[in-house]
């Protein structure tokens, strides 16, 4: 059997799944770590939706400006080709499907391919939600990058969110450290197929889901 | 995906199909991507639907399109002008459909396209025969008809220049509907004066970043000649 | 008694009219006249709807330019201080109330303001509206040029509209050959004020119209 | 109007009521006008609605308005960060109201002030508890909420240059919120590097026209000298 994907393995993984001259946005944390697997000739652009495309690696200490940052307001840099536009311009291109991909963390997604991932829900807690909303109906294909299991074992892809929504039917596929699951819609009915099995075997991964799973593995 | 160059305007209009909802840039002559639209006449696509702000002037262009019957549905704010007598000449016949949307409406509607907005509360039009049937709605006192998107199958713009990557610049006035349109469809062609390597135009004065735009072809044309004159291109 | 005003007297007055520092558009035809008369000290930028502030005056033959044109796809020029920018952002601007003043013709205004001036509503004829309700509606203030009466004598400020509407309860002044036109809207009263009679007195004015005209020429 | 050049952030700001809705451009510290927001602060105003992305950081500027429970209510996509402290203690006191918007909402709400468009659907925060209590419509298939403009009394933004009509141009990612601040706010107030003769700034370029700027004050920051570095400021 195959061993657990870790987290470089799975960004590699994303990162090969992503077909060349793609619009890309990658959420803030894990899926970040996608683009230090991009090759130059998969002549992928990269956006951020505080007004960029074609943002290049986080900046060197020397190459630091305040005015060039991510998302994730980490200090970035430019590529040849990029442009700057503002913030109704850039969450227009996102709501109006023209990124190929969008790469997210979640908590949770359901087996319709709800997603749930800037809220836990907990009592007292200050709500922030920045561009989540945004990003979760803001490309083609959603992808998420997270654990399958939570740290008390309970399963992340479940049949409904327990957590608060962030958006409705939007993941497309579930990079996780047991495989990748894609979620395939036809009509109102859903799928949840399992790519390649990591760690655990397909009918193992299917004990602890409360979803069904389609072994993808033979196709 | 990445921009394709294309070798002739020829090859660029390529793929257009029968039945396709064609968004054509320009305002006048400013901005019209006459090459392009010269080049879907000789592809032989028909029953088309097409998006502009007129509906063909003289002998060229659109106008021939709508002489040969092949456009079945003219969407645009202002058809009638001293040079549309094909155009004319097919309505009053009955051979073409006008939906006639005010100019400001037909520019929102294409942004709405190219912005995921599924529709809109406009208060242009409002209480005119144009918005007739429509829904109405007074929100803070003043009154508003909603306007739904318009998207093309394919736009068709003319741009000063592009780089490899279908980023865009415009020149002056000819600006006009290229960028919403561009957004607002699922192919955009642009024929451009000039094609530079990526990085040589300045990203803080990219008007359409090249994730709107899926064909790139070169075409000279006087703007390219006055941009050069006055230092703008090389 | 004065003398009507004629077409040039008219738009002398229209631009006297026009605070300094405004930010005004034109309409095609006789509202062109209007930038003959405004001076450089008022320091008005001129807007066309095609995308562009700081329109110059037309183009002398050796500075036309196909790329530089106005509405009326007239070549213009460009001043110190212009911008460009695309058809979506130039009719936002427009409709968010942001220009001062819009100039226009028109076929005729209500007491109420409405204003018909896009079609005359024949049978048979091609419509063609253009940015006309855009206009109708693009500015804080609305003025209209155009004669008093038709070629037939009617007038042509009237209780309600005959020909198809442009935009309702937009107009706030209407320059005359008779003298201008104040529309004074409290609530949902409209109030037609008379600033100064010519040609004819403010007592045969009011006898020629259907509307209740309030001489203002004493205030 | 004309624009107005003030001598300091001080009688830039000045005339900002109590109960004013202020917009404050920026994302993070890019592009935020934090000499205007500490004129404000200096001003006195208080009872304020703030419409920004985040609700202050650290010790300074809008933090330091809400510190002093100046703000009655913060409108924005990402009030909780590391070091968003006051605004934290102030929420758990019960002694701000919080309005939270997806932060393409937030952008196209103020689009929409700006814009005249009445309200719009949109797909963002559909089906999640941001849209509780909001209208919903199906449109083609998709699933939309309806929103509503966001309108300021003032917008404080940073620009990197005007010129005396009040054209702006930004730099890189600072660029973020000031277009559509500018639009949305009765009365727009700028703080730029620098103020260049009218016709210094390529019409091609300029990113918010004169039109929608009231207030332009100099105030030299990093912006600047970073500009200058790259030749793009004298």
């Amino acid at each position: 059997m195959n061993d657990v994907l870790d987290r470089d393995q799975l960004a590699r993984l994303v990162a090969a799944d992503i077909a060349p001259g793609s619009y890309v946005n990658l959420g803030i944390g894990q899926p970040t770590k996608v683009s230090d697997h991009l090759t130059d000739e998969q002549g992928v652009t990269l956006h951020t939706e505080n007004g960029m495309l074609g943002m290049g690696p986080a900046a060197a200490e020397d190459e630091i400006d305040g005015d060039l940052i991510n998302a994730g307001k980490i200090p970035v840099t430019e590529q040849a080709g990029a442009s700057y536009f503002h913030h109704a311009d850039s969450f227009a291109m996102m709501r109006g499907g023209h990124l190929d991909v969008c790469v997210l963390g979640a908590f949770q997604v359901s087996a319709a391919g709800d997603l749930a991932n800037w809220s836990t829900g907990a009592p007292g807690a200050i709500p922030a939600v920045g561009g989540a909303m945004d990003l979760a109906i803001g490309a083609k294909d959603v992808f998420v990058m997270m654990s399958l299991f939570a740290k008390d074992g309970s399963p992340k892809i479940v049949p409904e969110l327990s957590y608060p929504a962030t958006g409705l039917g939007c993941v497309t596929r579930v990079y996780t450290d047991h495989g990748v699951f894609l979620i395939q819609r036809e009509g109102e009915e859903s799928h949840v197929v399992l790519r390649e099995a990591y760690g655990l075997s397909v009918a193992e991964i299917q004990e602890r889901l409360e979803v069904s799973v389609v072994d993808g593995s033979g196709s | 995906m990445a921009v394709e160059i294309a070798p002739s305007t020829t090859e660029a209009v390529a793929g257009i199909g029968d039945g396709a909802t064609v968004l054509m840039g320009g305002f006048g002559n400013a901005g019209q991507a006459h090459e392009l639209i010269d080049a879907l006449l000789d592809s032989g696509a028909t029953d088309l639907t097409v998006v502009s702000n007129n509906a063909g002037q003289g002998d060229a262009g659109l106008a021939l399109l709508v002489k040969e019957r092949r456009v079945a549905k003219v969407i645009c704010s202002f058809p009638r002008q001293s040079d549309s007598w094909h155009f004319d000449e097919a309505y009053r016949g009955g051979e073409i459909e006008l939906e006639l949307v005010p100019q400001g409406n037909l520019a929102e509607r294409l942004r709405a396209a190219g912005a995921g907005i599924g529709a809109f509360f406009t208060p242009t039009g409002y209480g005119t025969t144009l918005a007739e049937g429509k829904e109405t709605r007074t929100i803070d006192g003043r009154n508003y008809v909603l306007e739904h998107p318009l998207r093309g199958d394919v736009a068709l713009i003319k741009g000063l220049a592009a780089d490899e990557q279908g980023n865009l610049i415009y020149r002056k006035t000819a600006r006009n509907f290229g960028p919403v349109m561009a957004a607002a469809a699922h192919r955009t062609v642009a024929q451009v004066e000039q094609i530079l390597p990526a990085g040589d135009l300045d990203p803080e004065n990219i008007i359409t970043p090249g994730i709107y735009v899926d064909v790139i072809t070169q075409v000279s044309t006087a703007s390219g000649e006055a941009a050069q004159k006055e230092g703008r291109l090389r």
